[in-house]
């Protein structure tokens, strides 16, 4: 199944789920799925319905605030003569952290269906529906995004810190955290 | 002075447990908080991290070929496969081409890597079982058969940082490739010599059969690839899935198991490695001459174009893999390693409540995990 | 003629010479026992600590206690080991004088095995010595 | 007693020694390493026990699990700061005397991982090491030539005067330590009467 058939699939079955297409620049070709949060779970089951009995990864993004810079073509008058202006129009796109899971299908061996949420900051709105209950597999990874991201999965059966001891506060792999300054002999001389 | 109720544990007398980091039987820094009746397990919670060595935010902070060394020490027992993992991740990022030459040693070595895998996983699941040292000792006799040939050709015997993107570093002499084939020739013997001496072993089999059994949905659903999945009867090999590389050329069968318990388990590794001999006996023969490495590949500077690849092999412990995401810069944005050995830990208890503590420590054996791929 | 003394001169002990083993491998077990007690005394000092007398528990710190009451068959299990190493220690001197012994004496002996393989058939009949 | 003297006399079959030279003699030739595999490194000593390296003809193939009996920890891969309490909780739980071998470059400085978050930068912050073996994993030679180190050692020991090793000292610990888990990070981050921080000592 394509995914156009898919995203129509889950449209179709779940009224007002907001499913998009991501294009994947790179020669891969692997484009995957963005679907809003609220409806997380059930269109993790619709799909779960279609086969895709097996969710090989589950990967979180820190993806940080950044400012896009694309050029517009416009038509503009200046001084009575239509001319084309290019225009490069800065938007900045607010940072948000993102969950990538890569579903396979064991029963008819098809490629990686890949499904994208996204979070609504990075800061206080960092929960995401847990497909623990729909994929098992997603159990341990889901924990792992929680403890290096500190992405929030509701309805996870036991959402602790898995890699790092439990007092540990900070999300280490995210883009801007920074290690304490253990006394390392680099660092000796500056402090 | 307030009666404090005593914790849950000891309410049905239950004995706290731990089976920490530093014990002989968990390959590793892997700990399991046991909660025992008397011999028999009630539960069990993995516990993890002790060997976090943030192998995924150091290569953030590498450029693309410079993550090919730490790929050694992701499952520091097959580095070959975890080099061929991410470099066959990066060629498909940057859509790069592999030489046919390049492509036959991949297969070449990475099975040598199965070969010397499957043998120790057996000589350390022997060693859980109480055989300490005799079986290890035959297995590591081979290993070191296998290194040695690791070590002739990239320059070391664990961490060979061998593959790259577009091809492999070194290319392999005549003479090499002599005496690899005079190893598969041999290692037949040693594989009969083996089973004869376990797999008719009336302790082996009342030790590993019918104990851990794991069903075929709960495999599926957990997420168990590798000899793990086939065991418990699903036919699903990524070699032959994805036929990445030239894996469609070589008829190779894939064992699958019934019963899905360790005695299964064992069997899965025995028979793969019968069926990766057959392989590398045609590949050995049929190697062609010419490039090891894709011309248009630029190794130091490689700046992909802004965009995400996930790419997957079959490694000796499941399917292990890669998922990058470029932005652009000559290093990754997101680099992701799908660890087999952790996602096949997700069904560790269900297999172990109602056993013995003894059968605890089969059954972790069985599994084969490595504690360098669980923590990452 | 010199009457002879009617006893004989003692040869002799004839536990003499199981005393002297015995003494010898007392001796020559406890002679490096010893030179290690006299070792700890005098030359390296004991230094207990609180870390080191904690208990062991895989380099973490114990945590529950192991004083929990465990299933009664591991009891009736250790019961039924008791009554047949027992039995084995009665079956040493009976093996040893086998030869010479009288038929009464040899059905006597078997008269009390035949009661403990008894007690043995009806503990296994009734499940003491395998639980789910 | 000189030397030649000596090996004069043991041509003719008799041995002269000194009680202390016999003390050291049963001791190096009996090192019982723990049974303490952390990563990587773990593998090579295990293959260093094996037939073909034959860790055995240096007294050392016993290895065991518990530190109780255990005289030599060889600290063997990558000691991250989830670890680090254990690891000194297991060496304060071995009798005395005991050593420590830290096997390969994670052990000794946090090798390949040194800047990752989770990374003991090192072991001898927190607990003094006997004989370093560099390498990424070393080779199995190089574990036995670190054996060799420490039977040295071990054989130079004095047992009486001021040199006397730590553990014939009242006075010195047996005992370091043992970290706790901080907020962001290990609490001390080192213990600083064991780590001579070689860029201190070349300033100070």
């Amino acid at each position: 199944m394509t995914l156009n058939e898919i995203r129509a699939r889950l449209q179709a079955e779940i009224p007002g789920c907001q499913v998009d297409l991501v294009v994947n620049g790179s020669p891969s070709a692997q484009n995957s799925l963005l679907i809003d949060r609220q409806h997380g779970l059930e269109a993790a089951r619709v799909l779960r319905g279609l086969e895709l009995d097996y969710c090989s990864n589950v990967t979180a993004v820190d993806w940080l605030e950044r400012v896009q810079s694309d050029k517009i073509k416009s038509k503009q008058v200046v001084d009575g003569v239509e001319k084309e202006i290019e225009q490069t129009v800065k938007t900045t796109i607010p940072g948000y952290l993102e969950v990538v899971y890569h579903l396979f299908s064991m029963s008819k061996k098809e490629g990686p269906v890949v499904l994208r949420m996204r979070t609504g900051n990075r800061t206080d709105d960092v929960a995401l529906p847990s497909l623990t209950p729909v994929w098992r597999s997603a159990e341990f990874q889901e924990r792992e995004a929680f403890d290096l991201y500190g992405i929030v999965f509701d309805g996870h059966p036991d959402l602790r810190r898995i890699l790092m001891w439990e007092g540990f506060a900070d999300y280490p792999m995210r883009k801007d955290y920074v290690p304490p300054p253990d006394d390392d002999l680099e660092t000796l001389g500056e402090r | 002075m307030t009666q404090v109720a005593p914790p849950e544990a000891e309410q049905n007398n239950l004995m706290e447990l731990s089976m920490g980091p530093q014990h002989p039987s968990t390959h590793g820094v892997f700990r399991m908080d046991v909660r025992l009746d008397g011999e028999r397990v009630m539960r069990l919670k993995p516990v993890f991290g002790y060997l976090h060595r943030n192998h995924e935010k150091i290569a953030e902070t590498a450029s693309y070929l410079a993550a090919i060394p730490y790929t050694d020490r992701l499952d520091y027992l097959c580095s070959m496969t975890n080099n061929w993992g991410y470099a066959l991740a990066v060629e498909k990022l940057a859509g790069l081409s592999v030489p046919e030459r390049a492509e036959y040693i991949r297969v070449i070595v990475a099975e040598l890597t199965r070969l010397q895998n499957h043998a120790g996983m057996v000589g350390f699941l022997l060693q859980d079982m109480g055989a300490s040292g005799t079986p290890l000792m035959y297995a590591f006799r081979e290993r070191e058969r296998v290194l040695d040939l690791f070590e002739s050709l990239s320059g070391a015997r664990m961490m060979c940082n061998y593959m790259r993107f577009g091809g492999v570093r070194v290319d392999c002499s005549a003479e090499w490739l002599g005496q690899a084939a005079q190893l598969v020739a041999g290692f037949g013997g040693f594989l009969d010599e083996f089973e004869q001496l376990l797999t008719g072993n009336e302790i082996l089999m009342a030790r590993t059969q019918r104990v851990g059994v794991l069903s075929s949905e709960l495999a599926i659903n957990a997420g168990v690839t590798g000899p793990g999945l086939r065991a418990s009867g699903v036919n699903y090999d990524v070699r032959k899935v994805d036929q990445y590389g030239i894996y469609d050329r070589f008829p190779f069968r894939v064992p699958l198991g019934e019963h899905g318990d360790v005695f299964d388990r064992y069997m899965m590794r025995v028979l793969e490695m019968r069926e990766t001999l057959k392989i590398l006996e045609e590949a050995l023969r049929d190697i062609p001459s010419g490039p090891i490495m894709d011309p248009k590949a630029r190794l130091r500077g490689l700046r992909p174009k802004v965009g995400e690849a996930y790419g997957r092999i079959e490694s000796p412990k499941g399917e292990l893999g890669f998922y990058l995401i470029s932005d652009g810069t000559p290093n990754p944005y997101r680099y992701r390693v799908r660890p087999p050995s952790l996602i096949n830990l997700t069904v560790l208890e269900d297999m172990c409540l109602g056993h013995n503590i003894a059968d605890v420590v089969v059954i972790l054996g069985s599994i084969d995990i490595v504690m360098g791929e669980v923590d990452r | 003629m010199v009457h002879s003394l009617p006893i004989t001169p003692p040869a002799e002990h004839p536990w003499a010479t199981i005393v002297v083993l015995l003494g010898a491998a007392v001796v020559f077990g406890a002679i490096p026992l010893g030179m290690a007690r006299l070792w700890a005394r005098f030359v390296s000092p004991a230094k207990p600590g609180l870390q080191k007398n904690a208990t062991y528990e895989c380099g973490l710190e114990a945590k529950g206690d192991a004083w929990v009451q465990l299933d009664v068959s591991y009891y009736l299990y250790a019961i039924v080991f008791l009554i047949f190493d027992v039995e084995a220690v009665f079956l040493l001197p009976f093996a040893a004088a086998f030869s010479g012994l009288s038929l009464a004496a040899c059905l006597a002996m078997l008269v009390f095995l035949l009661l403990l393989v008894e007690g043995l058939v009806w503990a296994c009949q009734k499940g003491v010595l395998t639980w789910s | 007693m000189d030397q030649d003297l000596k090996t004069e006399l043991s041509k003719h079959g008799i041995f002269a020694t000194s009680f202390e030279e016999l003390y050291n003699w049963g001791r190096k030739n009996s090192v019982w390493p723990l049974t303490f595999g952390l990563a990587c490194c773990a593998i090579e000593m295990i293959a260093t026990t094996m037939a073909r390296y034959d860790l055995a003809r240096f007294g050392a193939e016993v290895f065991r699990p518990s530190p109780r009996q255990a005289d030599l920890m060889i600290v063997s891969g990558t000691v991250t700061k989830k670890m680090a309490p254990q690891v000194v909780r297991l060496y304060n739980q071995m009798p005395e005397p005991k050593y420590v071998i830290a096997m390969g470059a994670c052990a000794i400085s946090g090798g390949p991982f040194r800047d990752g978050y989770n990374v003991l930068k090192g072991i001898d912050r927190f607990i003094p090491v006997d004989v370093h073996i560099p390498g990424c994993p070393p080779r199995p030679e190089a574990l036995i030539h670190a054996f060799m180190a420490l039977q040295e050692k071990i054989s130079a020991q004095q047992l009486t005067g001021e040199s006397r090793p730590r553990h014939l000292k009242q006075e010195l610990p047996s005992e370091f330590p043992v970290p706790e888990f901080g907020e962001h990070g290990l609490e001390p981050a080192q213990n600083d009467e064991v780590f001579r921080n070689p860029l201190k000592v070349l300033q100070g």
